[in-house]
């Protein structure tokens, strides 16, 4: 039974799931702050694959994608460096997000194998909805490994079949859009996340645009949790210099560990 | 929404919601009369359908073979057949109450349509173009401006179409409800190829009544140019269940055994982008990458899905024509019939060179002449007087 | 061989006898069937006749009077009107056995399309050109290369489009015998007043039969712009015995008030240039000066005799219209319509623009919608934006 | 009854005819070398008035009138510098030689009547063919004037009917194209012009393209008379700036004198 099905996640009162880019600013430093996270007393963690054409992410992640793939990140490169992690400590569930293609040039039943081995828990592809899923979900099923849907306002009808079929947890998409940080939110919100709550097994995590302690906080409310990865992964490229410099990579660790425990502060 | 195994809707699952309502409402327009009339009405009387059948006599005695048609897209509005889609979908986003129509481009020619249709029907528009594309096809976004289209720079990844198209689809993800995404080829998320290639189809529609009033039968052949495809899937798609052969001509760029090419099928994998699976030019790690061609509009790494299938199933054959090769058939053509053609129809020009004089002068050769060549006298005039220098 | 007053033969005796052997030619091919169905072939099957007629909803409403349609010569192969009359005289230059073509062209767009017809025909081709116009029309003249013509510059005179046309006589006058002279517009001596005239009035014919077709009735006004004038007298003419109010609209550049114009019927006096009797932009002495417009195609000094003849007679009205005001009704057009005229033609759209409001709702203007305006581009981007910085 | 219908003219053995431009290089200079040609011996002269579309003449000619509108050359000054020329001893028969466009702009009967006045015997309006000249012809001949027609090869039919019209003497055109200098004439050229002195009541003289004295001798044999322009306009404009100064004027003159001098030499 994968960590996202352990009771530490399913009986969770607050969750907090970061996501990042591995292998940004380099492989190892990545496994460094994923570590940093986890001390900062995160709940899961998405383990971000960079890819040329990130059509669901904002410009935030797209920059974070292009300096890992210069850095020699790739899919391949994501499985290793979680394999590290988990040797050097981590204990997070983890899910592995990435788009469709890498999955296919890679091969979706060697990926599975290869995340087993690596110690993930789930898997995120932004571009595989419902429809195309169905095989991906029963193999990942025969295999431990949570499939994670997305559901989003502009779901409809289509969030009942989704969340019927959910393993893991259910992405709430907050606000159409891709991800980025923004100041509003829609005000059916709320109402909304009770339906999906009311059709979902699993718990309904809240994504896209969460920027600041308070959001995390109403989310945490609202929904069964809250996932941030614009605002932190800018924080980390803010940081590139600092981490890559031996001697003042602790404090930059320390201070995106203070960054995350103010944003769960509340 | 599959050829075979290709095709499927690989996007967010904010956009599948809106992906369904299109395809429930293009299904719908497709079985109504009115819509039907009001595009034939448009598709006639704006952009001068039918469009005219060519024989080449001239060329068809040059290369000592097959008889060569043309259909002659290169006539309609705005000089290509983009413009047949561009209506088409432009009427269904006002049947669907769309208020904004976007479009990403790549040389400007889809979105010249797009504008020019937006222009007519009185629709906002939002045009994304590569920083890059912008600087080189400074003219192209300055009639889109004319024309009251917003040009939106795109400045993410290598500043071209690849990166305009990610662009359109994010604005899409955020503006869903009331945005309508026009995309100019048969690539796209389901119901995107099935949609444009019967838009499409009336290409090949009218050519084949065309040729059986002009030769008394349909062609031997049946050729066209394929980066996205939509001029050769409007064309070959009414030929599917004939006697016919069809060749696509895609783009080889400097030669396959270079890195700077065009072409999808011949050196492709399998993959998905842009929300269908096809095949695509692509890294080990499964990153898109950069494709070539002197041409534009070919100069896309991927294809549309039905393409892959009608490869796979050897329905269709495709073969790769480098920048030189057409180039050459593209001379050809102006100095002995008077035709300035797009590079993009080039490609299935050099073909045509190659092949009718394999043929009996008996067979016939039907090419479509996707556009005019009016856009590319810059670069045809720097690669000859390049080549004349080198 | 006259107008009224206007017309008739000025040229050196040197080509007298070209011009009755050239009336003869006409005049016979004129009742051939054989040479009827061919022309009509290559109208119909190479130029993409016949050319759509366009109801312009949205101008129509902003303008807020008479219901506006477009005669859409701008679809045509090569995108103007003067493909009809250069494949007519190609093919009467054939039916003549004349082995090489020469033409005089100013922004090119004759030249274009009369290499375009030699091209086509498989004939020799010299195309005169002022070395001026050449240097501003770099790709027109590149297209004409492409097409196999040689382009011959003119260093004499002021190096632009009278001087290339002085050129092209004097090369006529001394190859006479195995050279065709395919002359552009309703100009020059007798015959080619009436037979461009002839080969334009496919124009009208069509148009009539349309606006019946469309609206049960014939247009209550008809516009066309004049610089020679052959798109304006091809449209005029089918409806000169009929109850239709025609308008011609030439070029007053800067104003007719300054000296920068081409106002020919409002400025000029009667004189002989390039072997016809008309109005002409003249000094005291009887020297023809420059004229100026923004539009190169209106930018002669003359005007064919006909034009003067229904000037003087009262038939047509011809009213001037400036460059700017030009410029703003082809803004209108892209902007509503999706349709980007040349300048030339947006003389006409911009006398539209005065006139429809004057008019009823249930009243119909019909404009020779002459040309398109990608040539156009860079200049019209020109002066919008040096329109921005002054 | 004027110049070109006298004796000295119609009786003439051989005849000599020089075109030149008026105002060329100035007003005053081209009747100093109207008078110099009368000296070196020519039979007529033709007085070109300058245009700005000068369609019927090369490039020499075209070049000259250019030089005479500059120094304000026109049609009235055409006029003017000949009755000059008269006054100042010129006794030629003489032939004004225009473009319609001018005669137009100037008014025609005014026209003849000035021309009287200023002592011209002829007309010549290259672009004022047949067709177009019967009323023109009728109000010179009223006039005492003579309306110089052109003939060429390519006239065929039309041969005929212009020389039975002819008044002065014809202007053959002896190959086609416009004015200037050539190395070789048409074979069939002796035949022709006998055709056209057959038709012909006066001289028939021949023009175009003569530039060598071997050129006038054989033309004053084959024909009635040799007319020659670009080469002597060309060697004009060569003397252009001796011409115009006071000091060299005198053997600029002299230098055409001669040059005339040896066309008519053989």
């Amino acid at each position: 039974m994968n960590r996202l099905n352990n009771e530490a996640f399913t009986k969770a009162t607050k969750r907090f799931v970061p996501y990042m880019m591995s292998s940004d600013p380099s492989p190892e430093v990545s496994v460094d702050i994923a570590l940093t996270l986890q001390e900062a007393g995160v709940e899961a963690l998405e383990w971000g694959v960079p890819f040329s054409d990130p059509l669901a992410d904002g410009p935030v992640i797209q920059e974070a994608g292009q300096r890992a793939l210069k850095r020699g990140g790739s899919l391949t490169k994501a499985l290793s460096t979680m394999k590290d992690a988990r040797e050097r400590g981590l204990t997070l569930p983890t899910v592995l997000f990435t788009y469709v293609n890498p999955v296919l040039s890679f091969g979706f039943e060697k990926l599975v194998q290869e995340m087993g081995e690596a110690g993930f828990d789930g898997l995120l592809i932004p571009d595989l909805p419902y429809e195309e899923s169905h095989s991906y979900r029963e193999y990942c099923q025969k295999h431990d490994l949570s499939l994670i849907p997305l559901v989003a306002p502009s779901s409809r009808s289509r969030v009942e079949k989704i969340c019927k079929d959910a393993d893991g947890f259910v992405y709430y998409v907050t606000s159409l859009g891709v991800t980025g940080t923004r100041q509003e939110f829609s005000e059916t919100l709320k109402a909304e996340i009770e339906t999906v709550k009311s059709f979902s097994r699993v718990p309904v995590l809240a994504g896209f645009g969460i920027s600041t302690p308070e959001h995390v906080s109403f989310f945490q409310k609202i929904a069964d949790g809250a996932i941030v990865g614009s605002a932190l992964v800018r924080k980390i490229g803010s940081l590139e210099e600092d981490l890559l410099d031996p001697e003042r990579k602790h404090g930059a660790l320390n201070e995106i560990k203070g960054f995350v425990q103010e944003l769960i502060s509340y | 929404g599959r050829y075979g195994e290709f095709g499927g809707k690989y996007v967010p699952e904010t956009l599948m919601y809106a992906l369904e309502e299109l395809e429930a409402a293009f299904l719908d327009a497709k079985e109504d009369p009115a819509f039907q009339e009001k595009l034939t009405s448009e598709l006639e009387r704006f952009s001068g359908r039918p469009t005219a059948l060519t024989y080449a006599p001239q060329l068809t005695e040059h290369y000592g073979g097959a008889k060569i048609y043309l259909k002659r897209e290169d006539l309609n509005h705005t000089g290509a057949h983009k413009i047949n889609n561009a209506l088409a979908q432009g009427l269904l986003a006002m049947r669907m109450g769309k208020k904004e129509i976007i479009a990403e481009t790549g040389a400007g020619q889809h979105g010249v349509a797009t504008a020019t249709m937006a222009a007519r029907f009185g629709l906002k528009c939002k045009v994304f173009m590569g920083k890059e594309d912008i600087r080189r096809q400074e003219l192209n976004v300055f009639r889109m401006k004319l024309m009251g289209a917003e040009v939106i720079e795109v400045t993410s990844g290598g500043h071209t179409l690849k990166d305009a198209t990610n662009e359109a689809i994010r604005h899409w993800v955020a503006h869903v409800e009331d945005t309508f995404y026009i995309i100019g080829s048969v690539v796209g998320p389901h119901p995107y190829p099935m949609m444009v290639r019967d838009f499409q189809r009336i290409i090949g529609d009218e050519s084949k009544q065309q040729m059986i009033e002009e030769t008394g039968k349909l062609p031997d052949e049946v050729v066209a140019c394929v980066g996205g495809g939509s001029n050769a899937m409007g064309m070959f798609y009414p030929f599917l269940d004939d006697d016919v052969r069809l060749t696509g001509a895609e783009a080889a760029g400097k030669g396959v055994e270079t890195t700077e090419h065009a072409a999808t099928l011949f050196k492709g994998r399998k993959g998905v982008l842009h929300g269908s699976l096809s095949y695509l030019i692509q890294d080990v790690d499964g990153n898109i990458t950069e494709p070539y061609s002197i041409s534009a509009g070919l100069d896309y790494p991927g294809i549309g899905p039905e393409h892959a299938h009608l490869r796979d199933t050897k329905r269709v054959q495709y073969v790769p024509i480098t920048d030189d090769e057409a180039m050459d058939a593209l001379k050809d053509l102006a100095e002995l019939e008077g035709i300035l053609p797009a590079i993009e129809t080039a490609h299935a020009l050099a073909y045509v060179k190659q092949k009718a004089p394999e043929m009996d002068e008996d067979e016939v050769l039907l090419v479509c002449l996707s556009g005019r060549g009016d856009k590319d006298v810059q670069t045809i005039q720097a690669k000859v007087e390049g080549d004349v220098q080198s």
